[in-house]
């Protein structure tokens, strides 16, 4: 083209190329695929795919070990569901089981041993203070300064602290600490406190439980039977067996009546709910005995019959386990008949805020609508009732005769041992209250989500004030774990062979074993492989007797085996088979590792509680029993009562699978560790508003919290959770959330369920 | 003489303007205004929508509240069309241009904001693909695209119609060919505006699960579809009035024929009175008859001290009855407190639309939920706010370079004979009846 | 000339753009992936050996379609290399031998968001894998996987054709394709019944 | 168009408040079933995503006359005049006529919101920030599940993921059916207390038909006149007077005694049961 390109040219030829464009199928193809695009965002995480199978486990978040079924994708699972007619899970899951799989992806997991970054050298307890080091190296140091101690005869002042005692892992440290030298301290577990059975008894009692089937009235000092997730409380148990009996639906025959100050779901549940004082369920207690003894209603044929009615003059059979200690009851029972004249109704109202007539016919009730069994408070947060309330509460059973009997407190058979372990058995067991305060130098804590909460003052209480060390196995490097100066992670739940042992109110022995479901991180190192590893390098014997956990745990399962007793919950279809039908050790352990779950038969044997019946005849310390009241330490300007309360197994710092978010931060389900609740006449009265946030002091110190305000709450108390909050999937927050925890000073008896505080607005 | 401004020719012949100095003294606070609205969306875009105080009950908050608001004062544009080119209200000539532009701002501003307020903006052209005929949002959404579209269209003549443009032959015979069809994008216009200010109302009308906006009504469109259309064109001429008050206030100059705000007056007071009419049957019936049936009792709803009945007060008599009677009575349109009452009339659409969007969601549905409110956070109200920089800019741009008022030159050479040849005058005015906004057969000399 | 010279001139734009739109766009718009490894079905289905497609291409117990098998089944006959074929030399010696999964690229592979069971249709509908698959069980060699840049999809899920015309009833694996033939044979339609 | 539709259900749910105890099992079994995110701690309740949320109800009296119930509300997947299906503008909600379940297609989802307006229950989810997830914690996504974007609505679908792979199993046995405990939501599977049920209200052989036909029965706004498929169980007089259709919060104790609201009360009686009038007669 000899002119060139003229403007309309380009315009004809743009034209053209429009025309063609049009009719050529790129705009659509293109639109189409951008459509696409704007639906398929790359950073939208990709399924998983690949062959789904099924396996069956157990969970062991909670000492309750659920009976799970697990869909797996890839090796992993990504479902958790509750088994059929499971014993003790019921055919559920709690929500921390239900998300269990999730706590591998905690963002307080740690993947392998960390040092330093503790809270008492300025560190945050988090990762970024701490340095990380090889497995190795990190049990080396451990060696190295039990080594240390060891070297000085200052073995004693070591202790290892128990999250989850009764396990085959427990029996490695009893073993551990008593060829070292050291204490093994258990941590709590539910129902009356070994301590204050084994000030009853002068001889060790057998393992107790209760068998809840069939009974009429439940008397619970606080216990959450109808709100705890746990399987093992008796929330499982009683709501199978008796029927939930909240008000206004058709009740079953059996009532619960719930003595609590705080507004529980169990409480808010219960056929009947006394709302008694802060503090006063012992006075409430010995009110109800004085109606019960006052008015003859006592189980006369049995004991308390004997005791009572004979006045001390009891005539003993020569076969009468009794026998011994009747004659030092006699003087005794007249403390105890003394002692309850000072509870007549109308004196027990005024102390405990409850009417005089709803203490006769709650006195009435109990005596003579049996079965009937009291329970103590096991609040896992709020922590232990009173000695002397247990105590007190023992004594409601003994009069009722709901000791040693069928739908009472019954004594169980303890879990056999493997073999090699049986033989030589594990050393002492201290208490952490016998502790001598400020004397430990080495605490080492197991790796066990805790069932209850742990004020960190009643530790740092027995810590030696200068150089004391605490080393954490927990997987995650929150909770106590963030005061220790080296954490060797243990494996998640679910990531490790586990056993689960029997809970602490079943009527009979059980035994489960949770096979894992995941590989643990490489980081990580079962306790038990720990132990063995510095026993060998400190040239101790082996506290597992030469063999790994999965091997004694095969070997436990073959002790069981050889009892022949009892059947087996099938893991896969819920049915009851017989121990018997199993034909060799290998088969009843691949049932219990596909989620099975052993029973042992009920304990024909009766009167083995023996000493422990005398228990009401001997008041320990008559002097205080006077008061009836365990009041909070009273301190000065602290108007109110702070009572912490938590869920269990969720009490405490330990770790939340961040979907449980759902619960705390996306609805106001369950109490969030930075709310206060508070009666709304005393928010007023405080000059706090609800929704805002407020200042809690106690002696112990201040912390910030939101008011939530409740008209159920006592207009004396203050309630807070001591639970974790639930972690983002992100990181850990920067802000610690306020654990209430710190603000609690427990008691010389480690209690700590009250604390004097006040509410304080926050000044703007 | 004043010193010409270098942008001088881009001015229209014979009308004064601001020096260029002072006009882009005047754009600096809006284009900083504009700038932070932008980083504001910006994040909104970006982050997502968390940036807002937005939830999940609050699922609309200011920014529908203000595009419904906006939509709704930006009516005037459609209206004048329809009463210029269907009924012939020539008078209106003498505006049509600025309220083609307010009405342009209004809606792209809106749009603009639509677009950040989803959450997911580059899948909103499915509606167009998957739609469902049923939702009175997907009515919306094609009226107000294609009424966007028309207002396009109507604002490209004008900006053609800058002394610059007009050299370019090519545009001044595009120009002049989109003028002859002119009349038929402003029927298109008025249709489709007709319908999506009532879709906006339907939009809430129709929620048969929040009985204090569901209304009932005739065929598929809930009462409030009328009442929108009808509140919307009583308040577009209020607003246009408004907006020409200011603009003559700013530059302190006649633009229009005094007669222009008294003829907007009295159809706004009229339309006012009928609307306030309607509104008030309509409350009527829906507070004894619509609400009860589904199980809400009238008072029900302003049981909160936040949402009295006194709302409800304020919308229909005090911002709703008292302008309309004001600007009835011919003294009044005619003097000073016009203003006013048009000032009240756009506050009380506000104030429906409020209600309507903010309100209905604050109430409680379920019987154990409590009130809540919201305050949007300073990124929804940042973004807002650039869209109102952005109204400013663009009317103030378009005032200086292009004939927004067709008639402000004569009128100011009525007014001071001296500045403006009236030769120039007489053939500008030619050049702006033949291809300007209509015949103006008042401005022939 | 120059009387044409206008029509030449829309016509040269019109070709150009068509070329671009028909012929260049499927060149750029997608990427050519080689598979991880040759695979003949031709070598398994034939009559050599005759294998059916469920021999390898199983459900599980859920009814769930296994798709393409791992690596262990083809452990179950390669062990060691039977044969000299180069392909199944790599075969052991890349996979087999480290127990590596192979990386196959997914010529149907739908989105995250669709729900296929096979089992729905190849039991109860009784369609044959060759309706939507071809006649890929019977092909001597895996032809390279080709991946759309801008949506990540496989070429086959729109179909050969640019334009999405279908050659073969196979040809396309679009939402459309899907629902033509549901809507052929009578199946009420909901989004859930394919997407999750 | 023909309808090969071999099985017409109407899935519904009864679920007894008087027997939930709030424990939240089913909202942690909800989240892990559908791969629902956890949005950052700004969210709180006002934008959290809880397919199943359980609120408490209290009478809010003090004690000793204080009473607490739970109500897990989750979308009610209304049968008539579903608000949400009707207002969305491109056919990202639907209701599906083989099962009445009400479904979210989050791919499809612009976003608006309008249907969140619409839900009188607000059932209905926004996605507020992109989800996030732990390095690897995409291996254990439920497979049946797709997970959703930033900027989409979400809400249940009665675990619709599992109905798919139900009628899959089925289909690879040759079923054109599912048997009625072959699918069941993950709420219900969680729920400890049994307090949830779940089936298609139209077969009069299934326990679901005489819960709901029973005296504990009733439904949330039932006025709205949108058919809810979700009933509720309470034999307490305070949770049937606070949650029986509608009555505001502001009127949760009728001691006011204002006589329209007795009216209202009594209009309410005789929706619910037309032969009440009769009976107070008689």
């Amino acid at each position: 083209m000899s002119t060139g390109w003229r403007r309309r040219d380009f315009l004809t030829v743009f034209g053209g190329g429009m025309a063609g464009i049009a009719l050529s199928p790129l705009p659509w193809k293109l639109l189409d695929d951008a459509a696409i695009w704007t639906q398929n965002w790359s950073w939208l995480p990709r399924l998983p795919r690949g062959e789904i199978s099924t396996r069956y486990g157990r969970c062991t978040i909670c000492p309750a070990g659920c009976g799970l079924r697990a869909d797996i994708v890839n090796g992993q699972a990504f479902r958790l569901t509750g088994l059929p007619n499971d014993p003790i899970g019921g055919g559920t899951l709690c929500p921390l089981g239900i998300a269990g799989h999730h706590l591998r992806y905690h963002p307080a997991r740690l993947r392998g041993p960390v040092e330093g970054g503790r809270i008492e050298e300025g560190g945050t307890g988090r990762d970024a203070d701490a340095r990380s080091l090889p497995l190795d190296e990190a049990i080396a140091r451990l060696a190295g300064w039990i080594n240390e101690l060891q070297d000085v005869g200052a073995s004693q002042t070591i202790a290892i602290l128990d999250a989850r005692p009764g396990r085959l892992l427990s029996e490695i440290y009893r073993r551990f600490s008593a060829s070292l030298g050291a204490h093994y301290i258990p941590a709590r577990t539910g129902g009356f406190s070994s301590d204050v059975l084994h000030a009853m008894g002068s001889a060790p009692l057998p393992t107790l439980g209760i068998d809840l089937a069939g009974i009429r009235t439940l008397l619970s000092f606080g216990a959450p039977v109808l709100d705890d997730w746990g399987a093992p409380s008796c929330a499982n148990q009683f709501d199978r067996y008796a029927g939930s009996a909240g008000e206004g639906t058709t009740s079953s025959a059996a009532l619960l009546i719930q003595v609590e100050t705080r507004p529980s779901a169990t409480a808010q549940r219960a056929g009947l709910w006394l709302r008694n004082a802060p503090g006063s369920e012992c006075a409430l207690a010995l009110g109800l005995a004085h109606v019960i003894v006052h008015e003859g209603l006592y189980d006369r044929t049995g004991t308390a019959g004997q005791l009572l009615d004979g006045d001390g003059d009891a005539r003993p059979s020569s076969g009468d386990p009794l026998n011994q200690g009747a004659a030092v009851g006699s003087s005794a029972l007249c403390g105890y008949r003394e002692l309850l004249a000072h509870y007549p109704p109308e004196q027990t109202a005024q102390l405990t805020g409850i009417s005089s007539a709803t203490i006769r016919d709650v006195a009435r009730r109990f005596a003579t609508a049996g079965p009937a069994v009291a329970i103590p408070g096991q609040d896992p947060g709020g922590g232990p009732l009173d000695p002397q309330a247990q105590q007190a509460i023992w004594n409601l059973n003994l009069l009722t005769g709901a000791l040693d009997r069928r739908r009472g407190f019954v004594s169980r058979r303890a879990l056999p041992l493997p073999q090699r372990l049986a033989d030589a058995p594990g050393g002492a067991v201290t208490s952490l209250s016998h502790v001598p305060d400020g004397s430990l130098r080495m605490l080492i804590v197991d790796g066990a989500l805790p069932d209850h909460a742990l004020p960190w003052e009643l530790l740092t209480r027995k810590l030696a004030r200068h150089g004391a060390r605490l080393v954490s196995l927990s997987p995650f490097r929150s909770g106590l774990a963030r005061h220790a100066a080296l954490r060797i992670p243990a494996p998640a739940p679910l990531e490790f062979w586990e056993e689960v042992p029997t809970p602490w109110d079943a009527p009979t022995a059980t035994l489960a074993i949770a096979a894992p479901l995941a590989e643990p991180p490489r980081g990580a190192l079962h306790p038990s492989a720990l132990l063995e590893r510095i026993a060998k390098l400190l040239g101790m014997p082996s506290p597992g007797g030469d063999a790994d956990y999965l091997m004694l745990l095969r070997e436990r399962a073959a002790a069981v085996f050889l009892t022949a007793r009892g059947h087996v919950h099938r893991g896969r279809d819920g049915r009851r088979v017989p121990l018997d039908d199993y034909d060799s050790a290998e088969a009843f352990w691949q049932e219990l590792a596909a989620g099975g779950c052993w029973i042992d038969d009920a304990d024909k044997t009766v009167a083995r509680l023996g000493p422990a019946r005398r228990a009401f005849l001997d008041p320990s310390q008559p002097t205080s029993w006077d008061q009836g009241i365990a009041s909070a330490p009273s301190a000065a300007g602290y108007p109110l009562t702070l009572m912490p309360f938590g869920p269990r197994s969720m009490a405490g710092e330990e770790a939340l699978p961040p979907v449980m978010a759902k619960l705390y931060r996306e609805s106001h389900l369950r109490s969030s560790p930075e709310d206060v609740h508070v009666h709304p006449e005393t928010a007023r009265r405080a000059g706090v508003e609800d929704g805002l946030p407020a200042w809690v002091e106690t002696p112990a110190g201040k912390r910030r919290f939101q008011v939530q305000t409740d008209p159920a709450v006592h207009p004396a108390v203050i309630h807070i959770a001591t639970g974790p909050a639930p972690a983002s999937f992100g990181d850990l927050p920067q802000e610690e959330y306020p654990a209430v925890l710190e603000l609690l000073s427990p008691n010389e008896k480690g209690v700590w369920r009250m604390t004097p505080a006040r509410l304080r607005p926050v000044e703007c | 003489m004043k010193l010409a401004s270098p942008d001088r020719p881009l001015i229209m012949r014979g009308v004064e303007r601001t020096s260029l100095g002072r006009f882009l003294l005047w754009l600096v606070p809006w284009l900083a205004l504009l700038a932070f609205g932008l980083y504001g969306a910006y994040l909104c875009l970006a982050l997502g929508l968390n940036q807002t105080n937005l939830d999940n009950r609050f699922a609309f908050g200011l920014w529908i509240f203000l595009d419904l608001a906006v939509i709704a004062l930006g009516a005037g544009a459609f209206f004048t069309g329809f009463l210029l080119y269907i009924l012939r209200r020539e008078e209106l000539a003498d505006l049509i241009n600025s309220a083609v532009v307010v009405g342009f701002v209004c809606y792209s501003g809106a749009v603009v904001i639509l677009m950040i307020d989803v959450g997911q903006p580059l899948r909103a052209w499915f509606t167009f693909w998957h739609p469902n005929v049923h939702s009175m949002l997907t009515e919306v959404t094609f009226c107000i695209t294609c009424y966007l579209l028309v207002l396009f269209i109507e604002y490209i003549p004008i900006v053609l119609r800058n002394r610059r443009l007009r050299r370019i032959p090519a545009f001044l015979v595009f120009e002049f060919n989109l003028h002859k069809v002119m009349v038929v994008f402003a029927a298109v216009g008025t249709f489709l505006s007709f319908f999506h200010q009532g879709s906006l109302g339907g939009l809430y009308g129709v929620l048969q699960g929040r009985p204090f906006a569901f209304r009932e009504g005739f065929a598929i469109w809930p009462t409030t579809f009328f009442l929108f259309i009808l509140s919307a064109i009583a308040v577009g001429p209020a607003f246009l009035m408004l907006v020409t008050r200011l603009a003559e206030a700013l530059t302190r100059k006649r633009l229009v024929h005094p007669r222009v705000y008294t003829l907007l007056g009295r159809i706004s007071g009229w339309l006012l009175v009928s609307y306030v009419l309607l509104k008030s049957v309509d409350t009527l019936i829906w507070l004894n008859r619509t609400a009860p049936a589904v199980g809400f009792l009238g008072h029900d709803f302003y049981v909160h001290a936040a949402f009295g009945t006194w709302i409800l007060f304020a919308e229909i008599v005090l911002f709703g009855l008292a302008p309309a009677l004001m600007l009835l009575i011919p003294r009044v349109r005619q003097g000073r407190w016009a203003i006013v009452a048009a000032l009240l009339a756009c506050f009380g659409i506000a104030l429906n639309r409020f209600v309507m969007t903010i309100q209905t969601l604050s109430l409680p549905s379920l019987p154990f939920d409590k009130l809540l409110l919201y305050w949007p956070s300073w990124q929804e109200m940042a973004s807002f706010l650039a869209v109102i920089a952005y109204a400013v800019i663009l009317f103030s741009l378009s005032y200086r370079y292009l004939p927004l008022y067709p008639r402000e030159r004569e009128l100011q050479a009525d007014r001071d004979p001296d500045s403006v040849a009236p030769r120039a005058a007489s053939r500008t005015t030619l050049a702006v009846g033949g291809a300007g906004a209509g015949t103006l057969p008042t401005s022939r000399r | 000339m120059s009387r044409h010279r206008g029509k030449l001139m829309f016509l040269g734009g019109l070709i150009a753009a068509l070329a671009v739109g028909w012929l260049g766009l499927p060149i750029v718009l997608y990427e050519t992936i080689d598979q991880p490894l040759q695979f003949s079905h031709a070598t398994h289905t034939g009559d050599l050996l005759g294998m059916d497609c469920e021999a390898c291409h199983t459900f599980d117990e859920a009814g769930r379609f296994c798709g393409v098998p791992g690596i262990a089944l083809c452990a179950t006959c390669h062990e060691e290399a039977l044969g000299d074929s180069p392909a199944e030399q790599h075969l052991v010696e890349a996979f087999i031998h480290p127990n590596l999964e192979i990386p196959w690229l997914v010529y149907a592979r739908q989105p995250d968001n669709v729900f296929f069971p096979h089992a729905a249709h190849t039991v109860l509908a009784e369609i044959s894998c060759e309706r939507c698959h071809g006649p890929h069980g019977h092909s001597d060699r895996l032809r390279p996987y080709q991946r759309n840049r801008i949506s990540g999809y496989s070429r086959d899920i729109w179909g050969s054709n640019i334009a999405g015309i279908a050659s073969a009833p196979w040809d396309g694996m679009k939402m459309g394709d899907c629902s033509r033939c549901h809507r052929q044979r009578g199946i009420v339609e909901s989004c859930q019944d394919c997407h999750k | 168009m023909s309808r090969n539709t071999t099985h017409r259900v109407r899935y519904g749910m009864a679920i007894d408040i008087d027997r939930c105890t709030g424990c939240g099992a089913c909202m942690v079994a909800c989240a892990v079933e559908n791969n629902v995110s956890v949005p950052p701690p700004p969210a709180g309740d006002r934008k959290g995503l809880t397919w199943i949320r359980v609120y408490r109800l209290h009478n809010e009296r003090p004690y000793p006359e204080s009473r607490t119930a739970y109500l897990p509300l989750l979308c009610q997947h209304c049968g008539h005049h579903t608000p949400c299906v009707s207002v969305c503008p491109q056919h990202a909600t639907d209701i599906d006529p083989e099962t009445g379940i009400v479904s979210q297609i989050p791919e499809r989802c612009l976003g608006c919101r309008y249907c969140m307006a619409a839900c009188p229950y607000h059932a209905r989810y926004f996605t507020w920030w992109d989800p996030v997830w732990p390095a690897g914690m995409e291996e254990i996504f439920n497979p049946d599940v797709s997970p959703r974007m930033r900027g989409v609505v979400e809400k249940c679908n009665f675990c619709h993921g599992r109905r798919q792979v139900a009628l899959q199993r089925a289909a690879a046995e040759g079923r054109r059916q599912i048997r009625d405990d072959e699918y069941r939501p993950a709420c219900l599977e969680a729920c400890p207390v049994g307090a949830i049920h779940f089936g298609n209200l139209d077969d009069p052989k299934q326990e679901l038909y005489d819960l709901v036909h029973g005296e504990r029965a009733f439904r949330l706004l039932e006025r709205l006149g949108t058919e809810p498929k979700i009933y509720y169980l309470s034999s307490q007089p305070w949770v049937r007077r606070l949650l029986h259709n509608g009555i505001p919060a502001s009127r949760r104790h009728p001691d006011g005694g204002r006589p329209d609201v007795a009216a209202l009360r009594h209009q309410q009686v005789l929706a619910r049961d037309p032969r009440a009038e009769e009976r107070r007669r008689s």
